[in-house]
């Protein structure tokens, strides 16, 4: 199998390839995907390669998006659909909650939604207001929606393959921080990684550290730096948790850090924290750190470096952790 | 020489000169009618139908009109969950589905019974549904999705469906049932919209019942009509007398044939809910008896029958015979739905994804035992009516 | 000072009537509030008291109710819309994220948007689909947003006068399944019950017992019939959330269950179990609990039951934890 | 006698008799004009203006132009964040802003420099927004609004403002700027269609450029102008020729004039942005050179210039001059922005409540003193421009 070099950016875009070329009932819409392969180039050359039929440009509307997938995936349709910048997600989110997680229970599994919606989330691209959002919590907690967000240009192939093929519907929230900031050996071909499994990126024996998605690197970065035998979980999917790995983890090393980009209140990094808290907390030798940003909107530009969890402040957390 | 801007003139008060405004004082916007009001039949309107069939129409008008007094009845008994009737509004649910095809899909809005039992789905399995049974929410049998309960929402799910079932190369069309209220959101709008660009086989099918709870249509949107709406997408806009049965199946086989060749069409049936708006719903707050009276007047069974006495085809349509022939049909539904098998606690669990997620699973396994171990639970939970 | 005795939907009425009394930039709006004076009564009598320019029924469109309020709010006004049930609120999520919660942020102060956003909420009055929901997790994880929940009739006056006088956007989560379930004294007149802290319902030395709204009501009723000595602390806001009476307690007891209705991943008991988690941790003798609804939707009438918390779920997790 | 209703006609797959739709085809739409692009001056229709004030109208029109070149350029040296030229949409910018008053409040979207700085926004202010500078989006001393970056997201609040501006009995406006894809947002319906039914004094000031970035506007929508989106709302829609200053200037004055006796009237501009759609876009992508040069040709500067003329007024306007001034006024608010003061990290958390709640506070202290014991985060945290 040869292994093609690719960004984040690069192996969605493979991913998408590979899956509309695999299963012909795979669609892809949304905003300025199809003449112009997306803002980000993630949907580059599928109407090329597919054609208008599959690949379509949509008007201004996040809520149609959102909805004419679900409609378009109880008639056999793959749909996978583009929100341009996870801040404008929110305007979708009834579409979300009210129908896309909710078709096969409403209907006990007559119709189904087998859908995804590609956003890429985060700061860090110095873009203008809301353009830099993580809400990934707030569409976690909404039972019957699965939530995949990669930190690996092979990740990003993988779940997102697993996500096109899932027979319900996934939002896949993709680093665009990292989307371009590093390349790695991904499988040619099909490709997938099953959703609801973390990765162990790094194996150790004094704390745990959980992360995803773009907060993986500083994490990585802080860990590698720092002398401390880390054990570094990514989680990859939040929805499914994958609680076995997270509990097994902390249940070996006694200590676990919880790092993302989000508002800390009402994060994803309490669900992580309240699940060691309730299932390894006799393990447990420290106080369950979380890294996170600030209870505030993520700041424009000329602030925004100061929002998100950057190495020096994982590493502090990580040492205090390990040293307590 | 100062290059730099500065002024501004004070504002105008008046209009401008030439600067024409598009109005809809300067529209025409024609309801389209069969059977007048006043029992006046326009013989080159009146639809190329069969004697039985002519009389088929009014037995289905006879069993919407029977449903809804029927399951009011049974929700004040405490034997279904609120209930929302379409009293009145008879010819509008009726005429719109007769004209529709089994292949066709329905996404209903909620008062449209007759339409769903005619589009396959079974009594029985429609009062589970307003007994709050998802597991016969199913509607198996029948192209018809679940009801749209957040008004609106299922807008943009109509454009992906008739997207869907244009690429499949169906030969039919989606068909989304609402209210006058449900076209002030959003949902609406972009559902509508995205459906005029892509030109596909939807039918948006508006009953203008001129009231949401208790909105009237005027306060609704400032616009005098809802047909009017389809000239924001482009699309055509059919307006119709949405109590006379004859009309609104004219005007929804007319939008259908045209869906079908990739033009979506919104319809507005101008009707009335002479009803509460739910069972839950005490009218007398927001409107005048006088106000319902005068729709009473405009009874779409009584038009009907106008018309069916005008063309000696009363025969065999005998209300009474209809009524209890209804009547049997609902009791046997209820006997049905009385009979429906209670599930258990595994049925919360097991239909939100394909696979039980691993988390899911320990929810689903702990509350069994939960329940096995503590009886004293019954007193909490009441599975309030069978099904 | 008369305490008539009100139920919490008469108190919520009881607080509009004074305020806007008090206030004649108070305006109230919202689907059916007017006329009919809402679908439950709760603002009956404000159109006949204060006439058609400050209450007032609009169209059927959640957007517009959320985002003309915020245009109100910016110029001087008080708006106190209604969203008839939670359910109807995920339409308007971009509202409140993208601008009522921003506006001041986006212009540092210069334009403020002091609005109140009261919403019914939960399971429990056999209505039908998305007339349930309890999605007050995802609300609070938004900054700039203030989230208020009563479990009482003088709570629901008193929270509810200080979300109006707040100046930031507050959204207030009526627990409709106790809506008329019983009475109170409520202080007649001006009542304000500060935003951002909770109430300790019971004293107890062994182990804390952390909720609010609705699920107040089974969790003092499971702790009542248990022979064990709780501390019952009713949050009342989630955001901001008063940690010090959170963290006092189960400092005190060394034990904690949190009760809450909507789904469990990802739902605010998290954030609850994390912050103890993360300053607590040493003074806990027993797993945190959380006792929630299952990770579904909440089921429809006939299985709808199956799916809160009811107190002998409560109680068992009360006593494991005490007992552990 | 059967009652039971059961047989269903197979579908017509032809239209009625006597449906009568109403559809955009039979819609005439009036695109106002004053100088046609060939130059022709309908001399009736120039507004009533002072010749110091049509040498402004043209001075404004350089300005927006000018601001346009500089801060693209200044992007290009990494000055400024992403930035949103006008370049193409001068005359409807700048004829929509000179026809507003200081009273009026402007709800931008993005691209209207000229109209912001005419409405009272300091250049300084202007630039540190598109610097990332939250603390200068006070737009201080103007009634601005933050720009609307969640496209459409900004219509239910000018409704909502244009209701409290009436309460108040303000003689004034709301004015809502937003592109043609925002038309197709919930958040436009759903805010038109109230601002109609309140009767509020609010513009909906819509600049079809004919691009949403990539998207061409015939594939936003299917109705063919963004006016007759008004009929949906009962409220009246005006089409204007956009690279056509005065037009554009009558038009928004009468719609001004309309909105304050609370008649809300949607704008259609109906002009082409030239540029790329942002500094991160590549508009080759997606068009033609051909049709950019096209539209070239229709320079709203030049028709501008040509009524100049037919009136003798270019005297005392030379381009050169104009350009001069603005580039001397740009370099002044360039050394300003570059002298606004640095904040500290304060800024991020005071703002969002009006009193810090505890957690706030405890994360603002906390993070103080991390960052004096921690100088390495200098290396991660780039304060990149000035300001
Ligand atoms: C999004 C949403 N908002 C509010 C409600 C509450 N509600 C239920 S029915 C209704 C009025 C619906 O009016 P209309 O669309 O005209 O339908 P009708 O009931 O008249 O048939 C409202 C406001 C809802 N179900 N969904
Ligand atoms: C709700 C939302 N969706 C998507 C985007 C991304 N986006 C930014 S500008 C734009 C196109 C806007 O087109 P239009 O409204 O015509 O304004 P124009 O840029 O042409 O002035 C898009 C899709 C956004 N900012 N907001
Ligand atoms: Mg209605
Ligand atoms: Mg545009």
């Amino acid at each position: 199998m040869t292994m093609p070099r690719e960004t984040i950016v690069q192996a969605v875009n493979d991913a998408l390839h590979t899956e509309m070329a695999a299963d012909d009932r795979t669609l892809v819409f949304g905003e300025d995907v199809a003449r112009s392969g997306g803002v980000f180039r993630a949907t580059d050359g599928l109407l090329e390669a597919f054609g208008e039929e599959r690949v379509r440009d949509t008007p201004l509307s996040e809520i149609a998006i959102v909805g004419a997938a679900v409609g378009l995936a109880t008639h056999g349709y793959r749909p996978v659909v583009e929100i341009q910048f996870s801040g404008f997600l929110p305007p979708a989110f009834d579409q979300l909650v009210s129908n896309a997680s909710r078709i096969r229970w409403r209907t006990r599994g007559r119709l189904t939604a087998p859908m995804v919606v590609r956003t890429p989330y985060g700061a860090g691209v110095r873009a203008l207001e809301h353009h830099s959002e993580s809400l990934e919590a707030a569409y976690a907690h909404v039972p019957g929606l699965k939530v995949a967000i990669p930190s690996t240009p092979a990740d990003a192939k993988g779940l997102l393959t697993s996500a096109i093929r899932d027979p319900d519907p996934v939002l896949f929230m993709e680093p665009k921080r990292v989307y371009r900031s590093f390349r790695e050996e991904v499988p040619d071909g099909e490709h997938a990684v099953p959703l609801g499994e973390a990765a162990v990126r790094r194996e150790g024996a004094d704390v745990t550290v959980v992360s995803w998605g773009a907060m993986m690197h500083p994490t990585l970065e802080a860990v590698d730096e720092l002398g401390v035998d880390a054990e570094v979980v990514d989680l990859r999917s939040i929805s499914p948790l994958d609680r076995e790995t997270l509990l097994a983890s902390v249940r070996k090393t006694g200590r676990c850090v919880v790092v993302h980009e989000a508002a800390k209140s009402g994060g994803f990094g309490a669900e992580v924290a309240a699940t060691v808290a309730e299932d390894a907390l006799l393990y447990l030798e420290a106080p369950i750190r979380r890294v996170t940003g600030f209870d505030v909107p993520v700041p424009l530009l000329s602030m925004e470096d100061y929002y998100p969890p950057q190495p020096p402040r994982i590493a502090a957390a990580i040492e205090e952790t390990a040293e307590f | 020489m100062d290059g730099k801007p500065t002024s501004r003139p004070s504002p105008r008060t008046n209009a401008a000169a030439g600067v024409e405004h598009l109005s809809q004082a300067d529209l025409r916007v024609e309801t389209h009618q069969v059977v007048t009001a006043e029992g006046t039949v326009d013989e080159a309107r009146v639809p190329d139908l069969a004697d039985a069939q002519f009389r088929d129409l009014y037995r289905w008008l006879v069993l919407q009109r029977t449903f809804d007094e029927r399951a009011t009845k049974l929700q004040r008994r405490g034997q279904l969950g609120t209930y929302a009737s379409g009293r009145g509004q008879e010819a509008s649910i009726v005429g719109s589905a007769f004209a529709l095809a089994d292949d066709d899909w329905i996404f209903p809005a909620g008062r449209e019974a007759a339409a769903l039992l005619m589009h396959g789905v079974s009594m029985r399995d429609l009062l589970l549904y307003w007994r709050g049974v998802e597991d016969a929410s199913r509607m198996e049998g029948a192209n018809v999705f679940g009801v749209a309960i957040a008004i609106g929402s299922q807008m943009p799910m109509v454009t992906g469906k008739a997207w869907g079932m244009q690429l499949a190369g169906d030969d039919a069309v989606a068909v989304g049932y609402f209210g006058d209220g449900a076209t002030s959101t959003g949902a609406f709008h972009e559902g509508v919209n995205f459906a005029g660009v892509l030109e596909v086989p939807a039918v948006f099918y508006c009953q203008n019942n001129q009231y949401a709870i208790s909105l009237p249509f005027a306060e609704q949107t400032g616009a005098d009509t809802v047909a009017q709406k389809a000239l924001a997408y482009g699309v055509d806009g059919i307006r119709v007398d949405g109590n006379d049965v004859l009309a609104v199946y004219n005007a929804v086989s007319t939008a259908r044939a045209r869906a079908r060749e990739g033009r979506p069409v919104l319809v507005e049936s101008v009707t009335y809910r002479r009803g509460a708006h739910t069972t839950s719903d005490d009218p007398t707050r927001y409107r005048e008896e006088e106000e319902v009276e005068s729709w009473a007047a405009r009874d779409p069974l009584d038009r009907y029958r106008t018309f069916l006495g005008h063309r000696d085809l009363l025969d065999g349509v005998d209300e009474v015979a209809v009524r209890e022939e209804v009547d049997a049909m609902f009791d046997e539904a209820v006997a049905a739905a009385d009979d429906y098998p209670l599930r258990d606690v595994d049925e919360i669990f097991v239909h939100l994804y394909e696979e039980l997620t691993p988390e899911l699973a320990r929810q689903m396994e702990w509350y069994r035992d939960f329940l096995d171990d503590h009886p004293e639970m019954d007193e909490y939970v009441h599975q309030r009516e069978r099904g």
